[in-house]
C-alpha cells in the first residue's frame, strides 16, 4: 500500500523490514549556492538487495539526492551509509562503497582507452597494480565488455559507452550502485541489453529514470519525487496503479 | 553549475539599465581612461571620482554601495604593487631589515602605492556597474556598433554562450572524478601529483575532443539554417536624445575630474 | 566558485598608460593579421569553430588537480590552444577568452587588456607553437618533452613579461616582482606542462587526423619556429638576469632609455603641470614605447611575411 | 500492407498517392571520409501534408540522411526538394524548404538570445527587418512562447529550448520540417507538450525518432531504416503489429 504526502517533509518509510542498513537519509535539506532549494526534508532507508527505482518530474531535486550520497554536495541532515555516517573525514571511504554513475557517460569517462578509466577508481584508492587489473578484468566481465579493454572510449557507442561507465565504478566493488537516468538516450536495443544487466548485477541499487517501463520491469520498489521531497514511496505495481498519483507529478502510466 | 553563477546581469528598471549599451561602453572607458591620466595624489580629484560613481550607482537602482561592495575583486593583485611603497625616490621614512633585504618606505611611494590602487578599485567598480546594468548580448551590440570586427564579436558571443554549456560539462567531469576518488583503510590513495595532473590532462583533452566536434554540429545547425559565411545581425538599439544627453553630461563630468586633479 | 585563474590578469591602474598603450597597439595589429590569417585557412568555419574552442580554453580553465596541502594547480591553455589550433586561431581563442574575463568578471582590466592579450594570447602562442613546430616529426618522447618544456616557458615568460610590464609602469621594484611572479608561476607552469601533455598525447590517439604533421605545419610557417626559439631563450636568459641581478636589468633599461632614474617623476607620461606628450621625461618615454613597439611590429611583419610565402 | 527489404538496395515506394511532389530521394549512397559506408540506396518519397516516422537502431543513418535533404551531406544520388534538384546552386532556395532541427537543442540555439537565434534563418535569407521581426513573432506564436523572445537561450529548460529550436526553423517558413529525435532527454511532461506541438503544426513533417510510442500517437506512416538502407515502409499500425519485423531491427513492439 502506498504511502503518500501532499506537503509534510516529514516522511514515514514503509519498508519496514530492515532498519536502513545499506543507506539511511534522515531529514535532508539542501539548497544551491543560488538560494534554488533543492531538497526539503528527504528521507529514504534502503536495505541490502534493494533494487529502487527514483522517479519525478524534471527538476525534482533526483539528482540533486543522488550527488549527497556520496558527498559530492553535503546539505543539512543525518546520512549513514553501511554505518558511517556522511562526513567529511569518511567520504574517502564512502565513495569506495557508493558507486555513482552519471547520466551521460562522457562525463564519466576521462581517460583515452577504456581501461584506464575502469583502472581510476582502483589506482586512486592505492591498491596494488595486480589487483588493479583483476579489479579491471572483473568488472568489464560484469558487464560483458571484456574485449574492449585496449578500445579508446571516445569511439565508442552510446551503449557501450554506458556499459563501460557502469564498470567504472563496478571496479571499485561498491555496496551500492547509484544510477543517474541509464537508459537515457538509448535504443531499443541497447535499452534492453541495459536492463538485462542491471538485472544481472546482484548488489543493490537506487536507479532514477523517466522510464516508467523499464522501472515497471525491473524495480519491485519505486521511490516519486517532487519539489525536492519525497511524494510516496511503495510497491511499483501499487504506485504504477495510482494514475492520479501519477499524473500530479507529471508522469504517465506506461 | 547552474548557469547563473556566471550571470553579472542585475534586473532592475533603471535610468542607468535603460541607457544604450553604447554609451555605457564609452563612458566607462573614458572613465577608466581618465583614471589613469590622472596624476600620482590627486586625492580631491580621486574622492570625486568616486562621488561620481555612487551618483551612477544611485542611477542603477542597485543601492548605492552596490559597486563598492563587490569591488574587492581585484585587491589580491595589490601585492604586486606593494614594492612601490619602497621606491629609490623622495624621502625616506623609515628603515627595515628583512633578512638580506634593506626595505626604506618613502613618501613618494606610499603616495604611488595609494594612488595605484585608488586607480584600479575605481576602475574596477566603474566596469561593475557597466556589466551589472547591461546584457551580455546588449554589450556585444555595442562592440559591434562601435566598430569592433564582426569575427571577434561573434566569436565572443558564441564564447558567451557555450561558456554555459562547456563549464557545466566540466563541473560534471569534476563531480565524477571526485565521486570516484575514494580510499580503502591502511592504503595511501591518490597516487602522486604526475598521475593526477595527467588524469586532468586527459580531461582536457576529452573536452577539446568535445568541443571541436561540438563546433561541427554548430556550423551544420548554422549551414541548415541559411549561413554562407557571413554573420548578419539586426542591431536592435537605435540612440535617443536621452543617450545623448546622458554621453554628453557623463564626458563633461571626466573632462570636469581632469581638471580638478591637474590644478 | 571553481573559476580562480592564475594571477596573470592584470587589473586597470597597475600599468601606465605609456605601457598599456604601446601593448594595445601591438595587440590590435597582431589581432588584425590574425583574423584575415584564419578567416583565408578556415573559411566560413571560423566563426563556429572558434568560439567554441574559446568556451572550451574558459571551461578547461576550471579544471584543477588537488597537489598538496588544500592547493591545486590550474590550467591556462593558450599553449594548448596554439598546438592544435594553430598560432593565429590560437590568438584569437585567447584574444575572446580575455576580452569575456575582463568584461564579465573584471578579471583583467579593460585600459591594459592589450598587454593582457600580450601575454597570455601572443607570447604564448608564440612559444608554444613555435616550439612544437620545431618537432614536428620527431620521435613521439622528443615531441612531447618539447611540448612540455614549451607549455611551461610559455606560462613562465608571460608572468616574467608582466612583471616587467609592472616595473616599466612603475608599479613594482624589480628585485621584488620578478622573483615573486616567477616563482609563483614556475609551479604553475609545471602543472601547465603535464596538463598539456596529457590532452595533447590524448587527442593525438583519439583524433590524430587534427595533429597529424601536414595539418599542424599548414597552420603555421617555420617563421613561427624562430619567433617561438627567440622569445623562449630571451625569456630563458632575461628572467634568471632579472632575478639574480635586477640591478643589471634596470642599468640596461636605464641606458636604452625606457626609466629615467633620478628625477622626481620617472614613471609617469603626464607629469604634474607639463602639457601632455611635452614634457621632457614624457616624450622619451614614449619614444622608448614606440621604438619597442616597432621592433615587435618588424617582428610581426617578418613572420607574417614568412607565413606567407610557405602557404602559398 | 508494409513492404520489407532484407538486402536489396532498391526500393519501390508502398506510398503511390503522389510521386513525391515534396520530397523525392532516389538510390542514394553515401560514405564518410574515413571510408565508413552510412548510406546504401536510400529511396524516399514525402506528400504534401505527409507526417512520416523514421525509426530504426542507432548507427542505422538516420542523422546522416537527415542531413543530405538540405544538402549539408552530399551523397550520390538524385535528390529533388519541391521540384528543385538537390545541387550547389540550388541550396540556399532548398535550405529555406526544408528546416532541420538537430537532436540537441544546444546546437541548434547558438546566439546568445532568443530573438537572434529565431531571427538567424531569416536574417541570412536576406529579407528586410520589419519583415525579420515579423516572422520571429510567428514563429514565437506557432510554439507558444512568445513571452520567450528576449530571454538568454541558457537560462531555457530543455523542453522550451526544444520548442525555440522549432522555432528558429518555423521562421524560414519552410515547406518540410525534419526533426531529428525531438523527445529524446525530455520529461513526461515536457515530450507530451512536444507532441502537441507537433500535432498542431500544419506541415509536412519527416521525424526520427526511437520513442516508437510518440511514433504509434501521432504518425500514420512509418520508414525503418537499419544498416544505412531502408527496409520498411507503410502504415504505422501495420508495422508495429510486426513483432518479428521490429525485433529484427533493433526496435520494441511499445
Ligand atoms: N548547480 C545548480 N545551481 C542551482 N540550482 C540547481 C543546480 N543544479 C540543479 N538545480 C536546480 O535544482 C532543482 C533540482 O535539480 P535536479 O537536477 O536534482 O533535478 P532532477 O530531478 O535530477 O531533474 P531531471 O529529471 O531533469 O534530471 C532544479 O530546479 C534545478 O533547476
Ligand atoms: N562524422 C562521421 N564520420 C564517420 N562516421 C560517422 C560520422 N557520423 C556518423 N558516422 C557513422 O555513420 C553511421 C550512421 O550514423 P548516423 O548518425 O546517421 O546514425 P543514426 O541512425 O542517426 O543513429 P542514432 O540513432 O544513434 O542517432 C554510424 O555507423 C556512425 O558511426
Ligand atoms: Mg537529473
Ligand atoms: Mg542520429
Amino acid at each position: 500500500m502506498p504511502v503518500t504526502h501532499k506537503s509534510t517533509p516529514i516522511f514515514t518509510p514503509i519498508f519496514q523490514g530492515c532498519d536502513g542498513d545499506v543507506l539511511s537519509v534522515e531529514d535532508l535539506h539542501f539548497h544551491y549556492p543560488d538560494g534554488h532549494i533543492a531538497l526539503q526534508g528527504v528521507s529514504l532507508k534502503l536495505c541490502e538487495g534493494d533494487k529502487v527505482a527514483l522517479v519525478g518530474p524534471n527538476g525534482a531535486g533526483k539528482s540533486t539526492l543522488m550527488l549527497h550520497l556520496n558527498g559530492i554536495l553535503t546539505g543539512e541532515g543525518d546520512m549513514n551509509i553501511a554505518g558511517l555516517r556522511v562526513e567529511p573525514d569518511n567520504l574517502p571511504a564512502i565513495r569506495a562503497m557508493v558507486g555513482l554513475v552519471f547520466q551521460n557517460p562522457d562525463d564519466q569517462l576521462f581517460s583515452p582507452t577504456v581501461f584506464e578509466d575502469v583502472a581510476f577508481g582502483p589506482l586512486h584508492m592505492g591498491l596494488p597494480e595486480d589487483e588493479v587489473r583483476a579489479r579491471v578484468d572483473e568488472a568489464l566481465e560484469m558487464v560483458s565488455m571484456c574485449d574492449y579493454r585496449d578500445r579508446l572510449s571516445h569511439h565508442l557507442s552510446m551503449g557501450e559507452k554506458k556499459r563501460i561507465a557502469i564498470a567504472t565504478v563496478l571496479s571499485m566493488r561498491p555496496q551500492i550502485l547509484v544510477l543517474d537516468e541509464p537508459s537515457a538516450g538509448l535504443d531499443p536495443r541497447a535499452r534492453r541489453g541495459l536492463i538485462n544487466l542491471l538485472r544481472s548485477l546482484p548488489i543493490t541499487m537506487l536507479v532514477s529514470s523517466h522510464d516508467l517501463l523499464m522501472v515497471r520491469e525491473l524495480f519491485p520498489r519505486m521511490v516519486i519525487m517532487d519539489e525536492g521531497q519525497i511524494v510516496a514511496d511503495g510497491l511499483t505495481v501499487d504506485l504504477m496503479d495510482d494514475e492520479a498519483l501519477l499524473e500530479a507529478h507529471g508522469l504517465e502510466k506506461p | 553549475m547552474h548557469a547563473d553563477a556566471f550571470d553579472r546581469f542585475h534586473q532592475a528598471e533603471s535610468r542607468l539599465h535603460n541607457l544604450d549599451p553604447r554609451v555605457k561602453v564609452v563612458v566607462t572607458v573614458l572613465f577608466i581612461l581618465s583614471n589613469a591620466l590622472l596624476p600620482d595624489g590627486a586625492w580631491s580629484a580621486f574622492g570625486l571620482c568616486w562621488i561620481a560613481l555612487l551618483g551612477a550607482n544611485h542611477l542603477s537602482n542597485l543601492g548605492i554601495d552596490f559597486s563598492f561592495r563587490r569591488s574587492f575583486i581585484a585587491l589580491p593583485f595589490a601585492l604586486a604593487a606593494v614594492s612601490a611603497i619602497f621606491s629609490p625616490l623622495g624621502t625616506p621614512l623609515a628603515e627595515w631589515t628583512l633578512g638580506p633585504l634593506v626595505l626604506i618606505p618613502t613618501d613618494y611611494g606610499l603616495v604611488k602605492f595609494g594612488s595605484i590602487l585608488l586607480r584600479s578599485w575605481l576602475s574596477v567598480q566603474a566596469a561593475i556597474l557597466l556589466v551589472a546594468t547591461t546584457r551580455f548580448p546588449d554589450m556585444i551590440h555595442a562592440f559591434e556598433h562601435l566598430r569592433v570586427p564582426a569575427v571577434l564579436t561573434t566569436i565572443v558571443a558564441f564564447l558567451y554562450r557555450y561558456l554555459f554549456v562547456l563549464t557545466d560539462e566540466v563541473m560534471r567531469l569534476l563531480r565524477a572524478r571526485e565521486s570516484r576518488s575514494a580510499t580503502v583503510a591502511g592504503q595511501r590513495s591518490g597516487r602522486n601529483v604526475v598521475w593526477r595532473a595527467r588524469v586532468t590532462g586527459n580531461m582536457a583533452g576529452q573536452l577539446f575532443l568535445r568541443s571541436y566536434e561540438r563546433s561541427d554540429r554548430i556550423y551544420n545547425a548554422m549551414l541548415a539554417r541559411g549561413y554562407s559565411g557571413q554573420m548578419r545581425t539586426l542591431n536592435p538599439h537605435v540612440m535617443k536624445s536621452s543617450d545623448w544627453s546622458f554621453a554628453a553630461l557623463s564626458i563633461a563630468i571626466i573632462l570636469l575630474l581632469q581638471l580638478t586633479g591637474r590644478f | 566558485m571553481l573559476y580562480s585563474p592564475a594571477p596573470l590578469h592584470i587589473p586597470d591602474g597597475f600599468l601606465s598608460l605609456v605601457i598599456a598603450l604601446v601593448f594595445w597597439g601591438i595587440t590590435i595589429f597582431t589581432v588584425g593579421i590574425a583574423i584575415s590569417r584564419t578567416n583565408k585557412s578556415l573559411g566560413e568555419k571560423q566563426v563556429p569553430l572558434m568560439g567554441i574552442m574559446a568556451a572550451f580554453i574558459f571551461a578547461a580553465q576550471m579544471l584543477n588537480f588537488p597537489v598538496a596541502g588544500g592547493t591545486s594547480g590550474h590550467f591556462l591553455g593558450g599553449a594548448l590552444a596554439a598546438m592544435v589550433l594553430g598560432p593565429w586561431a590560437g590568438i584569437l581563442v585567447m584574444t575572446a577568452v580575455i576580452a569575456l574575463q575582463a568584461l564579465l568578471f573584471q578579471d583583467g582590466g579593460l585600459l591594459v587588456m592589450g598587454a593582457n592579450i600580450f601575454n597570455m594570447g601572443l607570447l604564448t602562442a608564440m612559444i608554444g607553437f613555435g616550439l612544437y613546430r620545431s618537432v614536428l616529426g620527431r620521435g613521439k618522447g622528443v615531441r612531447l618533452t618539447v611540448v612540455g618544456v614549451a607549455a611551461w616557458l610559455a606560462v613562465v615568460a608571460s608572468a616574467l613579461l608582466a612583471a616587467l610590464q609592472l616595473w616599466l609602469s612603475g608599479t613594482s621594484r624589480l628585485e621584488i616582482v620578478v622573483p615573486a611572479m616567477l616563482g609563483v608561476h614556475a609551479l604553475i607552469g609545471l602543472g601547465e606542462a603535464v596538463i598539456t601533455v596529457a590532452a595533447l598525447a590524448f587527442i593525438e590517439r583519439t583524433r590524430p587526423d587534427l595533429l597529424d604533421k601536414k595539418a599542424v605545419a599548414a597552420k603555421g610557417g617555420r617563421g613561427w619556429v624562430y619567433a617561438g626559439v627567440l622569445i623562449s631563450l630571451l625569456a630563458v636568459l632575461l628572467s634568471p638576469l632579472a632575478s639574480a641581478d635586477p640591478d643589471g636589468l634596470e642599468r640596461v633599461a636605464t641606458d636604452m632609455g625606457f626609466l629615467q632614474s633620478g628625477q622626481p617623476t620617472p614613471y609617469q607620461i603626464l607629469p604634474d603641470y607639463t602639457v601632455p606628450f611635452l614634457g621632457e621625461t614624457a616624450l622619451s618615454t614614449v619614444v622608448a614605447g614606440v621604438v619597442g613597439a616597432l621592433v615587435l611590429l618588424g617582428l610581426m611583419i617578418v613572420i607574417g611575411q614568412t607565413l606567407r610565402r610557405k602557404t602559398s
